[in-house]
């Protein structure tokens, strides 16, 4: 007997509204039908706007990757005006983009190990993250919107007394994420729930070109930060972190592995900022005209946006790419086949961000 | 006071609906009910489900698909309650005014109780705000109540 | 076991990690971004907060010579901060309380050398000037300066 | 950013050589210039390689627009292509062309002609 389960979008699983109809034979989930659209807000539209504004638009498509968002769009916008950013604006960007990394993983981590009853590491994975919070708050002003991009650089310059409270950060964060690492990879519970569950095969990635932790967990290789280096990526060079087995388990894996890859970005950013120059911001002398495309690799994958502008304040077309948009077509061929109580967990793996798949 | 009604002031249980802003709120109101800002100590839960739920927190700008759905879910839960507009975008719109794909401000779908300004909430305003809002949900108890004795009495 | 039994001693010895916040004081750092305030003593009224407001939460009146400020719109960006050519914005560091209404707030504008002020200063004077005898009437608002006004939005957006 | 401007049916072999060659479609990005429909297409050569942009240029005939779909050579192009269809109003062959919006809004980003 074949039975439809709506699930969404108002699931626990999720924080935010998405809808899986599911039909089931039995147990096992015969097939699954994607429906989104419930966060569309019409952003796009909205960007045809003062590109000054624009800036602080593009923090507010997703609260959880706002410095990338915003570092997208603020290089899409000075490629189109033929602007270099000042040094040291790029080595305080690349700080934020690396923090931002590292509270988007714990907090993925987290909900992941809260989707399969794991409510100690849910909370201890929350408990590293206010560090992580902690430390925007000093340097950004806000805790998650931090509004520190614009077009021409950054507002708010990191000091040198900053730069030594990162160092401590770092180093007390390291050891927090090496006593959660020992903790999620040595346990024996999330390594049998988690492991052959929701697995996406090596050829299966390359076919629907999914991005980010999703493709690196099915030993796809593909980072932007090694493939099309941005801000100061020509210089920090970024090994990209791929495991092979393509499960739940996997995707987990790396999200903890790049927790370090991360620390040890920091600590190479914070020598480049004591002799980068006073600048962090460049006023630009022209308007955009030009058409120009940047990609960032957000925690969940590759960012895209593509600027137009036309010789006035207001941009002609921006198109936002997220990369729960690029991983989207790859959760329908894993739920179908799945058992019921798989779906919650195979989903979250892929850390879904709907804010950022609808705009 | 009956037990329930100390057990709801002692225990409200919340239902958070993420209705399609950027998901900085939700996080933060995530952020409330974890270690640094446990609102477990009030008593708060977080819930799924409508039916169980006494505070309702809303994130974001209603969307039009999502509209219904809202109205669903204010319909489902019980007498008295409580419905919370947390961030700018769930008060007035915010930066999202005049976007097609939205219907602007929580108010013009579901009656709104409190409003708590901030873009992004703070967890401390979060906390404030179910403060303020047990004040309400204990008045909406008090005023039901009194009803009911009305109508016993005339009975 | 021994590691155990030392994080077991380490916690009980340790202070609580979550914070006593409604029955502690709020604390923040410094720099912390929160609504702003309006300066009338220094503010032009040239409008450059209005017009480059994303969220369209600041409303200048001219002819009332005072500033209308949504707060439950304002999504504190602080760009409004950096617009303004005679720094008469400045950026709180506590936010804002929540409330069972929409916060507005209305700042009266008094500095003279705005170029509003000062024209209808000068048509007051020239006419105080044109009509010696009859005595001026007093042409100030209702409203005095500074003062917070909680009340419901009347147009919706 | 160089790009290529090519013809629908050209961009079916294109999209054919590139798919051969390990090639990853990062979007499909629309353009409305007034009196054309411009649908751009990226793709990433992987694992190295400069990105490439190809772009078909329709002209705009009242709604009755048609493009070609490459979602049968590229499976991700699905949701891109649904979107282009959507928010233009144009016809993508094979897709439903409704995926984000809600059914009271049409092609928003439609813009009308000089």
């Amino acid at each position: 007997m074949k039975t439809t389960i709506q699930f969404g979008p108002q699931h626990p699983v999720w924080v935010e509204p998405l809808r899986l109809k599911l039909t089931m034979d039995g147990e096992i989930v015969k097939d699954c039908e994607l429906e989104a659209g419930f966060c569309h807000r019409g952003l796009e539209k909205k960007f045809e706007w003062d590109y000054n504004k624009g800036a602080y638009l593009s923090e507010r498509i997703c609260g959880i990757c706002t410095q990338h968002h915003s570092t997208c769009y603020c290089t899409a916008v000075e490629g189109t005006m033929g602007l270099e950013i000042p040094r040291r604006a790029a080595v305080i960007r690349t700080i934020m983009l690396e923090l931002e990394r590292l509270h988007s993983h714990l907090l993925a981590i987290g909900l992941t190990l809260e989707s399969i009853g794991f409510e100690n590491l849910f909370m201890l994975c929350f408990r590293n993250r206010e560090i992580v919070l902690d430390m925007f708050e000093r340097t950004t002003g806000n805790r998650v919107l931090h509004g520190i991009n614009i077009v021409g650089g950054v507002i708010r310059n990191i000091g040198p007394e900053m730069a030594k409270e990162l160092e401590d950060f770092c180093d007390i964060m390291e050891k927090r994420c090496l006593d959660l690492k020992d903790m999620i990879l040595k346990s024996y519970t999330i390594r049998e729930r988690m492991q052959g569950v929701g697995v996406m095969s090596e050829q299966l990635a390359r076919d629907l070109c999914v991005v980010g932790p999703v493709a690196r967990g099915s030993n796809v290789p593909y980072d932007i930060r090694a493939v099309a280096p941005y801000v100061l990526y020509n210089e920090i060079k970024v090994k990209p972190i791929v495991e092979t087995s393509g499960d739940c388990w996997a995707r987990s894996v790396v999200r903890v592995r790049e927790l370090f890859q991360s620390i040890d970005i920091i600590r190479q950013c914070i020598p480049l900022l004591a002799d980068a120059g006073e600048d962090i911001f460049a006023k630009s002398k022209t308007l955009p005209e030009k058409e120009y495309f940047t990609r960032v690799e957000a925690p969940r994958g590759e960012l895209f946006y593509y600027a137009k502008g036309k010789k006035s304040k207001e941009m002609d077309r921006i198109k936002v790419r997220t990369s729960t948009y690029g991983n989207g077509p790859g959760f329908v061929p894993l739920i179908k086949g799945s058992h019921l109580a798989d779906v919650g967990l195979i989903t979250i793996t892929f850390d879904p961000c709907i804010g950022c798949f609808d705009r | 006071m009956s037990l329930i009604e100390l057990s709801r002031k002692k225990s409200p249980w919340v239902i958070h609906v993420g209705t399609g802003g950027c998901n900085g709120c939700d996080l933060e109101i995530l952020a409330c009910l974890t270690p640094r800002f446990d609102a477990s100590r009030f008593g708060v839960m977080s819930t799924g489900n409508p039916k169980h739920a006494d505070i309702m927190l809303v994130v974001g700008p209603v969307t039009l698909k999502y509209k219904e759905i809202i109205t669903n879910l204010y319909n489902q839960m019980p007498d008295p309650k409580v419905v919370i507009a947390v961030g700018t975008c769930a008060s007035t719109g915010g930066i999202y005014q005049g976007c097609y794909g939205h219907c602007g401000s929580l108010d013009k779908v579901v009656p709104v109780d409190v409003y708590i300004p901030g873009c992004n909430v703070r967890p401390e305003a979060v906390i404030d705000g179910l403060v303020l809002g047990l004040d309400i949900l204990n008045e909406k108890e008090r005023k039901i109540l009194e009803e009911k004795k009305k109508s016993k009495g005339a009975a | 076991m021994l590691k155990i039994l030392a994080n077991i001693g380490k916690n009980l010895i340790s202070k609580p990690y979550t914070s006593n916040y409604p029955f502690t004081p709020y604390q923040h750092f410094p720099g912390v971004r929160a609504d702003v305030t309006f300066d009338g003593t220094k503010c032009i009224l040239c409008g450059l907060c209005q017009r480059s407001c994303p969220a369209e939460c600041i409303l200048i009146h001219k002819e009332q010579e005072q500033i209308e400020y949504l707060n439950t719109q304002c999504i504190r960006c602080g760009y409004c901060v950096r617009v303004c050519p005679t720094n008469a914005i400045s950026q709180n560091e506590v936010y804002t309380k929540p409330s069972r209404q929409r916060l507005t707030v209305y700042t009266k504008v008094t500095n003279e050398n705005a170029p509003v002020i000062k024209k209808r200063m000068a048509a007051e004077a020239a006419k105080k000037a044109a009509a010696e005898k009859p005595a001026t009437a007093g042409t100030g608002p209702a409203k005095p300066a500074g003062e917070k006004k909680v009340d419901e939005k009347k147009t919706s957006a | 950013m160089d790009v290529k401007t090519v013809t629908q049916q050209e961009m079916q072999d294109v999209a054919r050589r590139l798919r051969a060659a390990g090639t990853r479609l990062i979007t499909i990005v629309g353009y409305d210039s007034g009196d054309t429909i411009q649908v751009s297409y990226f793709f990433q050569p992987f694992p190295e390689g400069k990105a490439e942009t190809y772009r078909v240029v329709v002209p705009k005939h009242g709604g009755n627009e048609e493009v070609e779909s490459i979602t049968p050579i590229f499976p991700a192009a699905y949701i891109a292509e649904n979107e282009l269809a959507e928010m233009f109003g144009v016809h993508v062959k094979g897709v439903p062309g409704r995926f984000f919006l809600h059914e009271s809004i049409n092609a928003p980003l439609r813009r009308k002609a000089p």
